[in-house]
């Protein structure tokens, strides 16, 4: 399976029925097509509504003025609602998301999480992702586990923070890692993938669960 | 998706020193049959967030009148008696918020707001334990955010998924204490299927409703 | 003619076409009933919605969900909207409201107002006034020049303030009196009351206008 | 009443060295036709302030290409090289605001309060230069209100007495923005008689409007 598709797939599993669940950009995104069968999980846009559907299938149903936040014409299912910038960030600051899926640049071991800046390249902005990270019930990052073989789940982040000590789970391809207040617990393996594997890919500190799982991807 | 219940098992859920959050103008979008069976009920000791203590038979003031308040947060109890005699005989604790401000602290609990500075009652005795700031050269009252256990609320029309449409002058503060309290109650008169109302038409999205009555 | 409705006609002279007003309870209500012919004024109500109309002529036009602040059923006008609390206050406290017309029981000649509040008597609330008087471009008093034969407009309220020198121009039975920098500026005066009478009702030092005009009432 | 102009005299409006908010998100619900004609005239040394700069072809991205910005207000820029371009070279000043702060900060400039506080940011290189502040055991940041000389915004239909409805996602900041600028100018799809729109409908109510463009 690919990397992203298993990341996905994993992080689909944490929703129960009923959540209402923000999407980041990247791997976050494909968390959508693995919902398992059974659970409804009613997506919000942050441009101004919830219940995101699927891409229109055709011309007919594409409709000029429904996007979603990343300018992709989508759909929106029954049940959903259309409202302002301010509501729809009401609903992120106000704890009303059970949860948001983001990708990561850094985590370290005290949940915080950097994603917006990298220093020494150009800064894009911010967009939502401060405001979710605040807002939202649970903050799930989806990401690789390293980058170009560095790890990115650090000690302490080096880079400029999107909030502070506001992430609830990690999930790579290599491991699902849950952040405690005693610091990071390894609960989950991806198939095949060993504990030296990942202690050996992670800079921060991991406490090893009593009782690591496979993951079920 | 929000869950119809009967109007016994939404009382139910008010329990003993819970704080409620009630809709209504002058009764006007109050939740009239969810109160008269909180009433009936009798659940006491309650602290009560409303524009105002209304009329001893209207709305919010049906509770009042039934003493099942310790506490309000109100902008006005003037024209019902029972609220004034409780207040007078030190029965019932009544703090006093201009009603715009108390919209916006009733929207600050919704929004995740730590609070909101606004120029109302600066120089005011309504100022006494509230911070003063200064900005760009004008004096506001920082004032916190109100949230609730429970807002019973009345909607129009309400789809099974909790969307919320209300009519005319019912709307007032409806759709700031749907988002403001860990269960959203509502009174609706109609309640149709998912997919029956525009979602251009939505007063207030179904995320912030938990539970709807038959009305 | 009537007190009341003298000083009632004199403030609906204020307006000019297409200005958005807030009317209190008692005289001010009356106001709208002496808007000249050709001008448009649009009534607020706080409860939630803006261009009041009459009361319903009939059962049939009785709407059960239609009332204005002070509980009295009414209509609403082509060009009217409803919205929610928080934005009928944003109207209010967003300086979006060309004036408001309220009842005072004080006001001073910093223009300080008290209209909430009589001590030793029964408190009621609030209700919207403080806003209004903070928001409002500007805020027009309308009352009785005296109050059982003691003057209302003093040198100093004694009785808890509404607002903070928030008071334009105060309009009585008497006089018309504008709140300047300076003081208060006597401008005007109701037909066959002098400057004297005046001066003997008002506790407040009055700047007297060069050209002192007679109420056009 | 709105008064209904030419795009000609809504862009002569706009003055060189005013502040403009102008909606939109990824151009859609932007004025469009508004926004070219100002392009056209090319009117400079403006701030702006807007959910993010867009594209180079759509919305406000092309008062960005066309350098008329010496500061704009945004979450983000990423999409528009114009302005990536501008902003390294040191010729255009880009605030950085969070989104949910963005539409927070524009509805308390329109809304007369002075600031809010939000969770925010908190921790971040963005608390620089600002009050953070403990409420009930959480820290916030003060954030200050964003007001406007002029906003020009999008709407589907719009009645003669300034009365809006948007559709679909093309509502995002134009409710906010319609309140918190001295001149609302509206570019509507569809213009129709006072009386024509359900007062219960209206998204903006015509109070906030001052001028309205055929779109």
């Amino acid at each position: 399976m690919d990397k992203k598709e298993l990341i996905a797939k994993r992080v689909a599993q944490e929703f129960k029925d009923g959540d209402f669940v923000n999407l980041g950009i990247g791997i976050p995104t494909l968390v959508g097509n693995y919902i398992p069968e059974g659970i409804n999980v009613y997506l919000h846009s942050e441009n101004g509504f919830t219940h995101i559907g699927p891409m229109p299938k055709d011309e007919s149903e594409l409709d000029p003025d429904l996007i979603n936040a990343s300018d992709q014409h989508v759909t929106i299912l029954p049940g959903g609602a259309f409202f302002d910038s301010a509501v729809s960030f009401g609903i992120i600051r106000g704890g009303h998301l059970d949860a948001t899926v983001l990708g990561a640049l850094e985590v370290d071991q005290e949940g915080n999480l950097a994603n917006w800046k990298m220093p020494g390249k150009k800064t894009v902005g911010i967009g939502g992702g401060m405001d979710l990270v605040s807002g939202a019930k649970r903050v799930i990052i989806a990401m690789e586990h390293t980058s170009k073989g560095s790890p990115k789940i650090v000690k302490k982040c080096e880079i400029p923070l999107t909030g502070l000590k506001c992430v609830d789970l990690i999930v790579t391809e290599m491991a699902v890692i849950e952040v405690t207040e005693n610091g990071l617990l390894l609960k989950e393996l991806a198939p095949g993938v060993t504990v030296d594997q990942v202690l050996a890919a992670t800079e921060a500190e991991l406490i090893l669960s009593p009782d690591i799982k496979t993951m079920n991807v | 998706m929000a869950k119809v219940i009967s109007i016994a098992e939404a009382v139910d859920m008010v329990q003993e020193g819970m704080t409620i959050m009630v809709s209504g103008f002058w009764g006007i979008g109050a939740p009239e049959k969810v109160i008269d069976a909180l009433v009936e009920k009798g659940t006491g000791n309650l602290t009560g967030i409303s524009i105002s203590t209304s009329l001893v038979d209207r709305g919010i003031g049906k509770l009042v009148a039934n003493r099942q308040f310790k506490k309000v947060i109100v902008s006005y109890i003037g024209r019902n008696p029972a609220t004034m005699e409780q207040y007078e005989a030190g029965q019932l604790e009544v703090e006093f918020v201009p009603q715009g401000t108390l919209a916006e602290r009733i929207r600050a609990g919704g929004f995740g707001l730590g609070g909101i500075l606004t120029p109302t009652g600066v120089g005011t005795e309504l100022e006494k334990g509230k911070q003063r700031m200064t900005i760009d050269g004008k004096d506001y009252l920082l004032e916190l955010p109100l949230k609730a256990d429970i807002a019973l609320i009345k909607a129009h029309k309400a789809d099974k998924s909790g969307n919320l449409i209300y009519r005319k002058a019912a709307r007032n503060t409806n759709p700031l204490m749907a988002a403001a309290a860990d269960i959203t109650i509502v009174q609706a008169d109609e309640i149709v299927e998912t997919g029956m109302i525009d979602p251009d038409e939505v007063m207030t999205p179904g995320i912030f409703v938990d539970y709807l009555v038959q009305g």
